[in-house]
């Protein structure tokens, strides 16, 4: 190993290499100057991170949409005390990516916020570099709840938690299912099933919690991993256990495996409520045995104008634009929050980290004042949940003529929705 | 009792899908002894490609097949040509690199054409089941087994009858004694190659109605694929029938005994276990093993 | 010329504080700018450079193909994560018990698996990373599972936690100069002769008696030490670690890739080689991320096979042998360089 | 004298088919052993099972009485027994200095003592030419020359040559003869397997004749020479009834 002569030219070539990147990149990424809302008809830039690529796409690029239209529709009506609004997106796939792209977002852009992340991980990681560089983070849908018990003064949590995903399950079995289908829910053996990322454990625990909170008869809970190429074996679980109410937390494609392996091993539960993730692509999947199915989730497109004030302008404009239903909620979720940023925002009047925390915790909107029909009170400073939204909440939704409706809270109804069970068999 | 048949017969039906998913992978990694971390991007493209002719022309996915195998052929020696025949004589390491660079290609190709949609063949038949009321046979599940011995035999078949088999099986155990009997071992190896993502090509085509189609679908037949391969033994391809059967049952029963998300550590257990004790596999008599 | 030379061949000392010079001075500049971006990049390029340089020692020096070396990266991080939030214990001594922990999990994988052959052990590594991260999972009671375990926001050195960037970036450096200074002790002992021995012909070198398991499990458990301190330095730095982000198989991919790239067994080779590829993804990602899905990663794979297809031996290598024919080249000419 | 090796009643069967059936021989001290038989009479197999390369099916071998069989390679080497291979197994990546410092390493962990040593070996075979040369550059006779100097720098007491002169020209064999005169003088034990008669019948005082795996025939060359047994072995049958 004695090319000296090759060890000093690798190493002068390393020493140019450290400063062409520097410079390099110091040049690409030249700063921007920071604009204050106060100057009008600047352009006031915002910071959005999600996970464009990767297995956490397909939801991910719904979020952006939903940002994306909440921009446009603010910027016809003025934008924010007449600055245009213009979003800066940012592709983050894992935690790692998510430090990087925060890094790049405060630094280079000089984004005065950044709103996020749809994957809990990425949430996490990146909210703990704005927190650190005293810029807000406004997450609208990271749902694992550790997200916002660390005291960030700066994090702002809009969307609801895994929890209150889990909780909403089993209210969907007290007032809806059970009375639907005339039997106590005590009576039922429950069955809750999730995947093992942090979104299905802690909508899975979540459920689990409330259901021994009410004296429910939870007999059988398990996770799985959704890269799993077969959930046969869980299935005879639930059949040996037989299971009455099952409450699966999955993404699609485990769900849609889930459900055939249901029916391949003839396992016909009374009710099946599922913990999120109710979207089309399920439904293309089903075809119309999809109908009965319930789900707790966030606000579905079919909620009821009175409770979601400002959907069905949502809804016309989605539709124009990409020809089609929204996918699922999740674009909701992310404009409803953003026009709640742009609020906040107008609020502050300034870009200034801590005048629009200050006016983010000043809101007191009662629920149904959102176009996700939710409210907004973010938990003060102290509070173990610090940054939350106590008026979020999960909402019951079930398939009903190859559409989702929202049954639960009642005044998300937005017709008489005949609720079917039991339901795979049908 | 009839719940423990059930689990047997899931193993089984299981296992015909993990064979078919390996029968590709043992002609590749038995001959060329080439780890191809982009087996299960294979898988998917023809699973994307199955979708396509169902929406599109309304094949049934069962139909396809005869469509699948030529282009799957011509994709693989596409691919083996562009990537890794300039490079078969390095060392295994860059082999198994350029794979891994294949899979970050293929999947993001995949996102950026077909974008993240997970979609699905929803054929009528593709749920029912038939069988008793307890002991149930997924019909989709009994056709993946079915055409994973067929393509085992066909395979078998191609390999000691055929001009290219023979000398294909003579390329793997000996490269250079192949080179010297005149066999010209590029062209074995391209056409070996291709044969075996001609027969993932089948296992997509098998698989798409089961299964739902995104672009990261091929990661999770991954490391299962591998497990099958050395447990039947490097190239052979009855032993890939047999390992994936036993895969299936450990897959099962593991699952029915134990909290379901051990199941992957436990058959990767088992795989540590047979490349210790038994380095050439159960059947097989592939070269794992170190000497002294 | 031939002054310079004459300095940096013999004293290994000054060849250190080259790299340290090297790294603090593209600190600075940033720094000064404040530009916590490209800082960022400097951090993680240099503990990559640490990681694919440790990765080297059993990789590139002993050609012993692990693919799993995530195992040891996540057990660093887990070690020193959970040893300060269940027990209060400082991340200096979680380092500690992590690289501790490490050696014992290279003793443990690395004593059966090193009976195995080539593509064997190989896929033999990839299982043992892959049970690993399952264990993460499903042991949640322990490891919180895949809610991940975020670093206590602790500041201050006892803690091993800082608020300036160029704290975490002296600590890269040491890392990046302690994996360097360690592989040229070896390269130059016994062990460093035997490794190399062992890659070109372990039949031939066990006849001379070397005792090849023994030596290849000592560079594994040297490998294995350097990796998890390179994940006591991610976690103290991303402030959050779950299974998926530390126990991933695309990070020993990743210590694998730019070994290659950069050039297999030599000094230099994984240094060039994270200073070519972390760049190269940070950037891509922040033009491309955001507009076309997928684009960017598809840019990233491109350029990966024509590396690997262009490139036989890695950057450094084939730099180095054009160098030597331009050098012939110039003493055939008689103007001496 | 006791024999410093003692080959007892060895066996090596590779599935069933016996490569060596049933040796026994001793080898005195600073004696140099010859070991001829046809191509495939398990001249190699030999020395794979003396130096641990293969495990042995049955039989013992002792080394200075005590049972070395079973010991693998690198404990036979410390033993100080070292073999060469008929097939060259050079470290191409490294140079010939290196190569020579991997043997030298088996007595010393210093690395410049290590060095010292394999330079003297170099300059001793004659390589010192090349010492600073990758040594996948070096011809198959340098290459040769190599493998010779490998063993020699782990300072051994039997020294194995399996075929060191095959391919080298008449004066290079006779250099290679005097190299193993000197190397015996120091007081190492050679074992060589030639098939270079001259060189064979020149060097060693005593040669042991293997065919199909068994031992033939033992003697002085000329006895061994004249042997009808050996030359059947040889040159089959008919050739030898009418000599």
């Amino acid at each position: 190993m004695k090319f000296r002569r090759g060890k000093l030219i690798s190493l002068l070539l390393l020493i140019c290499f450290a400063v062409v990147s520097v410079a390099g990149c110091g040049g690409a990424a030249t700063e921007k100057e920071p604009v204050t809302t106060g100057e009008v008809g600047d352009t006031l830039r915002l910071g959005a991170i999600y996970p464009l690529t990767g297995p956490l796409a397909k939801l991910g690029q719904e979020e952006q949409k939903g940002a994306q239209i909440a921009a446009d529709l603010r910027n016809d009506a003025g934008g924010i005390n007449g600055n245009k609004i213009e979003w800066i997106f940012a592709d983050a796939p894992t935690p790692e990516a998510g430090v990087s792209e925060a890094e790049r977002l405060i630094t280079v852009e000089k984004v005065p916020v950044i709103m996020g992340s749809y994957s809990s991980g990425v949430a996490y990681a990146a909210s703990a570099v704005a927190e650190k560089n005293k810029v807000i983070y406004w997450e609208n849908s990271g749902v694992a709840d550790n997200i916002t018990q660390r005291g960030f003064k700066y994090l702002f949590r809009f969307g609801i938690t895994g929890t209150s995903l889990g909780e909403t399950t089993i209210k969907m079995l007290r007032d809806v299912i059970a009375p639907e289908l005339g039997k106590d829910p005590k009576d039922y053996k429950i069955g809750v099933i999730w995947e093992d990322s942090s979104f299905g454990t802690s909508v899975g625990q979540g459920a689990i919690g409330l259901a021994k909170e009410l004296g429910y008869n939870v007999v059988f809970t398990e996770s799985y991993s959704a890269k799993t190429t077969d959930l046969s074996s869980l299935v005879m679980k639930l059949k040996q256990n037989d299971i009455d109410i099952l409450i699966p937390t999955s993404y699609v494609a485990d769900g849609l495996l889930l459900f055939k392996q249901m029916q391949e091993l003839n396992f016909v539960p009374e009710a099946v409520i599922m913990g999120g993730n109710a979207t089309q692509d399920l439904k293309a999947a089903m075809g119309e045995k999809i109908n009965g199915l319930a789900h707790s989730d966030i606000t579905q497109p079919r909620t009821n104008e009175a409770m979601a004030p400002g959907l069905e302008a949502f809804m016309k404009e989605y539709k124009e634009r990409y020809g089609s239903e929204p996918y699922s909620g999740h674009v909701i979720r992310a404009y409803a929050g953003a026009n709640v940023l742009f609020d906040v925002l107008e609020k502050a009047g300034s870009t200034d980290a801590d005048k629009i925390a200050e006016a983010a915790r000043s809101l007191d909107l009662p629920l149904g004042s959102t176009a996700a029909g939710w409210g907004v009170k973010f938990a003060p400073e102290g509070d173990p949940m610090m940054g939350t939204n106590e008026r979020a909440e999960a909402y019951g939704c079930i398939w009903y003529k190859d559409e989702i409706f929202t049954v639960w809270p009642v005044e998300g109804q937005l017709e008489d929705v005949e609720v079917l069970v039991p339901w795979p068999a049908r | 009792m009839e719940i423990w048949m059930q689990i047997l017969v899931n193993g089984i039906l299981t296992g015909g899908i993990f064979a078919l998913i390996s029968i590709g992978l043992t002609l590749i990694f038995g001959v060329m002894n080439i780890i191809n971390f982009a087996h299960g991007e294979f898988l998917m493209i023809s699973m994307y490609l199955v979708y396509w002719m169902n929406v599109k022309m309304g094949m049934d996915p069962y139909v396809a097949i005869i469509f699948i195998i030529p282009i799957m052929f011509v994709v693989g020696l596409v691919v083996y040509k562009a990537t890794l025949n300039p490079i078969i004589e390095r060392s295994e390491l860059f082999t198994i690199l350029m794979t891994v660079a294949l899979m970050i290609l293929l999947q993001n190709l995949a996102l950026m054409l077909w974008n993240a949609d997970i979609r699905s063949i929803n054929i009528d038949y593709a749920a029912s089941a038939i069988g008793t009321e307890n002991i149930r046979f997924g019909i989709t599940k009994i056709a993946s087994f079915a055409i994973a011995i067929g393509t085992a035999i066909g395979l078998m078949i191609i390999l000691s009858r055929t001009w290219i088999g023979k000398s294909i099986k003579a390329t793997s155990q000996n490269r250079t004694a192949a080179k010297l009997m005149g066999v010209d071992t590029i062209r074995t190896y391209t056409i070996a190659f291709a044969l075996g993502i001609a027969t993932v090509g089948i296992a997509g085509a098998a698989l798409a109605p089961i299964f739902s189609i995104y672009p990261t679908v091929g990661t999770q037949f991954g490391t299962a694929s591998f497990v099958v391969v050395v447990l039947g033994g490097l190239g052979n391809v009855p032993g890939a029938i047999i390992g994936g059967l036993i895969i299936g049952l450990i897959d099962s029963i593991s699952g029915f005994l134990l909290p379901v998300g051990f199941k992957e550590a436990i058959y990767l257990g088992v795989f540590l276990l047979v490349l210790l004790l038994k380095p050439n596999g159960l059947f097989g008599q592939g070269a794992a093993g170190g000497g002294r | 010329m031939s002054y310079i030379k004459s300095i940096i061949n013999n004293k290994a000392k000054l060849f250190l504080t080259l790299i340290a010079a090297v790294a603090i001075m593209a600190m600075l500049v940033p720094a000064s700018a404040g530009n916590a971006f490209i800082q960022n990049m400097i951090i993680m390029m240099l503990l990559w450079a640490g990681l694919a340089s440790a990765w080297n020692i059993i990789g590139g020096y002993a050609g012993q193909l692990s693919l799993g070396h995530a195992g040891f990266f996540g057990i660093g991080a887990y070690t020193v994560v959970l040893l300060a939030v269940k027990l209060e214990v400082s991340p200096w001594l979680g380092l500690i018990a992590a690289v501790f922990l490490a050696v014992v999990a290279a003793v443990i994988i690395g004593w059966p698996c090193f009976r195995l052959q080539g593509p064997f052990f190989a896929l033999a590594t990839v299982a043992v990373g892959e049970v690993l991260r399952i264990l993460a999972i499903n042991f949640s009671d322990l490891t919180y599972g895949t809610n991940g375990i975020s670093v206590k926001m602790e500041f201050g050195l006892g803690f091993m936690l800082f608020r300036e960037k160029w704290a975490y970036g002296i600590m890269a450096i040491a890392f990046l100069a302690l994996v360097l200074y360690a592989v040229k002790k070896l390269e130059k002992s016994r062990l460093g002769y035997y490794l190399v021995a062992i890659r070109e012909d372990q039949d031939a070198a066990r006849s001379l008696g070397v005792k090849a398991s023994r030596a290849k499990l000592t560079a594994y458990m040297i490998s294995a030490a350097f990796t998890a301190i390179g994940g006591v330095i991610y976690a103290q730095y991303i402030l959050y670690i779950d299974p998926d982000s530390v126990f991933a198989s695309a990070l020993s991919m990743q210590m694998v890739l730019m070994t290659i790239v950069g050039g297999m067994g030599t000094l230099w080779g994984p240094v060039l080689g994270a200073v070519l590829m972390v760049p190269l993804d940070q950037f891509i990602r922040a033009y491309f991320g955001g507009s076309v899905h997928g684009l960017h990663m598809v840019i990233y794979a491109v350029i990966l096979i024509l590396v690997i297809l262009v490139i036989p031996r890695g950057i450094g290598p084939t730099l180095s042998d054009w160098v030597k024919k331009y050098d012939k080249k110039a003493e055939s000419e008689g103007d001496r360089i | 004298m006791k024999p410093i090796l003692e080959v007892k009643k060895v066996s090596k069967l590779f599935g069933g088919l016996p490569a060596v059936n049933n040796v026994s021989f001793d080898l005195a001290e600073n004696e140099i052993l010859g070991l001829i038989g046809p191509n495939g009479a398990g001249k190699t197999t030999l020395f794979n099972l003396i130096s641990g390369y293969h495990e042995i099916s049955k039989g013992d071998i002792l080394y200075r009485g005590h049972k070395i069989s079973g010991f693998l390679p690198e404990q036979v080497c410390s033993q100080g027994i070292v073999r060469t291979f008929q097939v060259v197994k050079p470290f191409g990546e490294m140079t010939v200095e290196e190569n020579v410092m991997v043997g030298a390493f088996c007595r010393t962990a210093d690395p410049n003592r290590a060095r010292v040593k394999a330079q003297e070996t170099i300059n001793f075979v004659g390589l010192d030419k090349y010492a600073a040369m990758q040594a996948r550059n070096l011809t198959i006779a340098d290459r040769k020359r190599l493998e010779f100097a490998r063993a020699l720098a782990t300072e051994p007491k039997i020294l194995m040559l399996d075929e060191v002169m095959a391919g080298l020209r008449p004066n290079e064999v006779d250099d290679s003869l005097e190299l193993i005169r000197k190397v015996r003088a120091s007081g190492i034990t050679i074992i060589i397997v030639e098939h270079i008669m001259r060189a064979i019948m020149t060097i060693c005082e005593r040669i042991l004749v293997l065919d199909h795996g068994e031992l033939i025939a033992e003697g002085t060359p000329q006895e061994v020479t004249s042997n009808k047994k050996v030359i059947e072995a040889y040159l089959g049958k008919e050739e030898s009834a009418d000599v």
